[in-house]
């Protein structure tokens, strides 16, 4: 499996992302810079955190329209994984491949910990490894991650069962209904607040999140096993 | 040159922290007459004049400016005079 | 009307004794007229009255700085360049430095606390070096006292804006709360940072005809004080709409870092720079004068952010996230092209020359001409210094041991000092993970990042506990630099050396000179000892409010290596029945 | 009951580095003719009446509302008419 990894100017967490996937996952992953205009070749995106220019004026406001958001939104179209974390969850709601926006955290205060999350969807290509509704220990670290949307998305999301993971316990950030995590409809597109990819070593602390990245690799295997056979 | 005020305000049904946390300070500060603070953004454009002014504001603030998932945008173009 | 126009004359500058608003001194003054065998005029004055500040040129503290030991077998760059370098085995070096911003923070909180950071990250990045992680030692007041919080708070949301921003783990430091600091606090910011021996860059001018370009932001007015403007006019005109505080671009920065660190692999690069306090003079006339050569520079092709800057306001600004460069003449495109994919500007802005001056154009014309050597060497002052009476009083005061019957409540009262009490409400604000590389988050005795790629670790600490050196500074500035050491070796790890940063109040004041002598004198007979060579360092004086100076604050920040991350140690007890065992003395 | 319209703007020689953001980005997305954009804050304010609305609101603004080291505010005070 081939990973691309987009780099904006003010990501941070694209390392991270790139070594979770290198030394976590051992597969393929290379750095994609902004301005490309091409996802040809990479089985899976990933949109990593931090703060693409500055997240002045909203998060994940300007990078939208960097030269790279039409690759992503056709990759994303061609069912292939999309994956963003923090910054890059904030870029997907406002390139509009999830509903819903970011506000403040409630307390309006940049919070970092390790939080506790519930798996309450693991029929996802993101979340097969998991159990579901098993709590999984994963860090945050934002400043908006306060999720919103209105009642009628809300119901949509419930229906669809696009809530991927919720807080368990106390809610960081008020975000509705605990939200930590959504799908889109088709199931491809997952953004997310808590970093999955710095809970990819044990020696820091958690481990938790490299079932997400195997749980994608395991569905590209299966989907690449039955292309071959079909 | 035309000078562009832009306001953005969220939305009403929006709730916002940083309005509330405002006016709780007011409060502890003793101002227990302001019932509502919203906060919202000002910004202020130096544009090129052009036929299109107007369109062009407005395709700015849909498209950047405001998120129009919880935020509502007005603005007033003014005339500047240059030195 | 360009505001050169209204400054005040040569003549005018002497006979009026402009240059002592300027901050000279009158033999100051007089030795600047030596130096150049002429009447400085307003510009160079002030060139001069910022490169022979205290901040700029340790002119007080220097005499006492020569005490600490400074090389080791390890130590690979001593103090003098941007930051200090010890190796850590395996060709990687590590690179750290520790910086005040008390006084910006104490005017403009959020700022002065964000551009302190912002500073220090310059400072290590200019080396050659990733930064891998940050540190902050807190000082505040009575938090009471509702300014006091304010502040508190607005620092502490500053150092979390610059850090999270950029993308640098902050994963230290430390928090103490004194009346001492009520109207002065303390921000101390280090950085440290990793890299390879053969990137290893010094701020050095070399070679005659290449070209001295300046990458980073737009230069404006920032942190030029209205105070200094001499005349009249220039002051009713700069009215209440200017601001001299400086505000960070942390966005900014972080491009600059990524570039800078392509940079650093260009062999086309000759000396690299930050553009710390007083900018542009201080950069191009170090690197001058450390490469024995001189720079021309052409003021108009600078980067301006304001209309009608002077060269004045343009070597004097403290504008942030800029970095002086020199590189070899002829690759200029090839720089642009590194920094343009960061979608930064370098800008050709002079030349190196071989005489050695500092030479300024202005609008066709030369505004500013001295030795580039006569800005980097201020007179050293040599201060009086006198015990204070309070210390003998301490020193003849019986010994008070205190008679506890409560343990219980006396444990409790203890929780509830802000300086004891959990630091989380700081240390979750700051981003202690991005980078994936923090094996000993904030709460243990001393951070642990991981040095990627290998088994070794570096651990780090700041610490210094002012009410010791209140009592008895000698023996208080040992404990800092001990409990430093502890701290490192608590977390598994060889103590490396040491940072310092000294916070004190006015050294005109003989007592507090006296302070300043005695700390630094336990400081360096405690670094002997440890072996814990001083590698960089900062001095911060006339911290006081109403003539009241703070209590001696030498912070100390040291590093240890760890070689192998499987034996790291934290503070937390393990397991139930595990047995308890109190060492040393 | 007063509805005040509080706007907060930063000095003219304090760097604005959201508004360079900002522009850049309108400058890669081919709003070439934008010169300038500063980005302040856009407050409102409901305040039950009182004789010395003005003067509270200048208190509020100067102590809470703007940070007078680097930026300006200006307010409008509307009556408003309530349901
Ligand atoms: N201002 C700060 N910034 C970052 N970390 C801090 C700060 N203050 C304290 N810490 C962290 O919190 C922990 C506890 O701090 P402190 O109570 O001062 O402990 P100690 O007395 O062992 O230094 C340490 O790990 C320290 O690094």
């Amino acid at each position: 499996m081939k990973t691309a990894v987009i780099v904006f100017p003010g990501s941070n967490c694209d390392q991270d992302m790139y070594y979770a996937i290198k030394d976590g996952l051992g597969e393929e992953v290379e750095y994609v810079w902004h301005a490309e205009t091409s996802l040809d070749g990479f089985d899976a995106v990933m949109i990593p955190g931090g703060f693409s220019y500055g997240d002045y004026l909203r998060s994940g406001a300007i990078a939208r329209f960097a030269g790279i958001m039409p690759a992503v939104i056709e990759a994303a179209k061609a069912g292939k994984p999309v994956l963003g974390v923090c910054n890059g969850f904030q870029i997907l709601l406002e390139a509009g491949l999830l509903p819903g926006a970011m506000l403040k955290n409630k307390h309006l205060k940049f919070i970092c910990e390790t939080v506790h999350l519930k798996t309450e969807n693991n029929e996802t290509l993101f979340t097969s490894l998991y159990k579901k509704d098993e709590i999984i220990r994963i860090p945050i670290a934002h400043g908006e991650g306060n999720y919103y949307c209105d009642d009628e998305t809300l119901q949509g999301l419930r229906d669809n069962h696009q809530i991927v993971f919720t807080y368990d316990g106390e809610n960081p950030n008020g975000s509705r209904a605990d939200i930590a995590g959504i799908i889109n409809k088709a199931g491809n597109v997952l953004g997310m607040m808590p970093h999955p990819e710095r809970a990819a070593d044990a020696l820091l602390g958690s481990d938790d999140g490299l079932r997400l990245f195997q749980s994608i690799l395991n569905h590209w295997r299966e989907s690449a096993h039955a292309a071959y056979t079909s | 040159m035309k000078k562009v005020k832009v306001f953005i305000t969220l939305k009403e049904s929006v709730l916002d922290p940083q309005g509330q946390a405002v006016m709780q300070s007011l409060h502890n500060m003793d101002y227990q007459n302001v019932k509502d603070v919203r906060i919202g953004k000002y910004i202020e454009l130096e544009m090129e004049d052009s036929a299109d002014v107007a369109e062009q504001v407005d395709a700015i603030c849909d498209k950047l400016l405001a998120n129009t998932v919880i935020e509502n945008y007005r603005y007033e173009i003014e005339e500047e005079v240059h030195s | 009307m360009p505001l050169t126009h209204l400054e005040p004359s040569p003549e005018q500058i002497e006979q009026e004794k402009i240059y002592r608003t300027m901050g000279l001194t009158e033999d100051e003054y007089v030795e600047v007229k030596r130096l150049l065998g002429r009447k400085p005029n307003y510009t160079e004055t002030g060139l001069f009255s910022v490169m022979w500040s205290e901040h700029c040129s340790y002119k007080t503290s220097k005499p006492l700085l020569k005490q600490f030991p400074t090389s080791g077998k390890r130590v690979l760059q001593g103090p003098g360049e941007g930051a200090g370098i010890i190796d850590i085995g395996d060709g990687q070096a590590v690179v750290f430095k520790i910086e005040s911003h008390n006084h910006p923070s104490a005017i403009e909180p959020y700022q002065g606390a964000a551009t302190g950071v912002g500073g220090i990250i310059r400072d290590v990045f200019s080396m050659g070096a990733r930064p891998v992680a940050l540190l902050d030692s807190l000082r505040f007041g009575d938090l009471n006292n509702s300014r006091v919080r304010y502040v508190f708070e607005e620092v502490v949301s500053g150092i979390a804006g610059y850090g999270n921003c950029i993308g640098i783990p902050t994963v230290g430091g430390e928090l103490q709360f004194d009346d001492c600091y009520n109207g002065n606090p303390l921000v101390n910011a280090m950085c440290v940072g990793i890299m390879n021996h053969e990137d290893i860059q010094v701020g050095q001018a070399r070679g005659i005809g290449n070209t001295v370009m300046y990458v980073g932001a737009s230069t404006g007015r920032d942190g030029i004080n209205g105070a200094t403007f001499a005349s009249e006019e220039i002051s009713d005109k700069s009215d209440e709409k200017r601001s001299a505080v400086q505000v960070g671009d942390p966005f900014m920065e972080k491009l600059l870092v990524e570039a800078c660190l392509e940079l650093t692999k260009h062999e086309a690069l000759v000396g690299i720079q930050d553009m710390g306090a007083a900018g542009l003079v201080s950069s191009a006339s170090e690197m001058a004068a450390k490469a024995g050569v001189g720079i021309h520079m052409n003021l108009d092709l600078i980067p301006q952010r304001e209309t009608e800057m002077t060269p004045y306001e343009m070597m004097l600004s403290e504008s942030q996230e800029r970095m002086l460069i020199v590189i070899k003449k002829g690759s200029e495109e090839e720089i642009k092209a590194i920094f343009a994919r960061w979608g930064l500007h370098a800008v050709a802005v002079g030349e190196v020359i071989e005489e050695e001056v500092l030479r300024l154009e202005h609008k066709g014309q030369i505004v500013a001409e001295v030795p580039s050597d006569a800005l980097a060497s201020a007179p050293v002052r040599h201060m009086p210094s006198k015990v204070p009476a309070e210390y003998t009083d301490n020193q003849a005061a019986p010994v008070w041991i205190p008679v506890i019957e409560d343990y219980a409540g006396t444990i409790k009262k203890l929780l509830v000092q802000p300086t004891l009490a959990s630091k989380d409400w700081v240390t979750r604000q700051y981003d202690y993970m991005v980078q994936t590389n923090t094996v000993v988050a904030p709460g243990s005795d001393a951070a642990v990042v991981r040095v990627r790629g290998t088994k070794k670790g570096l651990a780090m600490t700041t610490d210094c506990n002012a009410k010791y050196l209140a009592l008895d500074p000698l023996v208080g500035g040992k404990i800092a630099v001990a409990e430093a050491a502890r701290n490192i070796v608590c977390s598994g790890a060889v103590p490396l050396g040491i940072t310092d940063c000294l916070n004190f109040g006015t050294p005109e004041n003989p007592e507090v000179f006296w302070e300043m002598e005695e700390s630094v004198k336990g400081m360096a007979e405690a670094c002997k000892v440890l072996e814990t060579p001083v590698i960089s360092g900062n001095v911060s004086l006339y911290n006081e409010t109403d003539h009241e100076a703070i209590d001696p604050t030498p912070v100390v920040g040291m590093v240890g290596l760890v070689e192998d991350l499987d034996r790291v140690a934290t503070v937390s007890f393990k397991n139930e029945g595990d047995a308890v065992y109190v060492v040393g003395q």
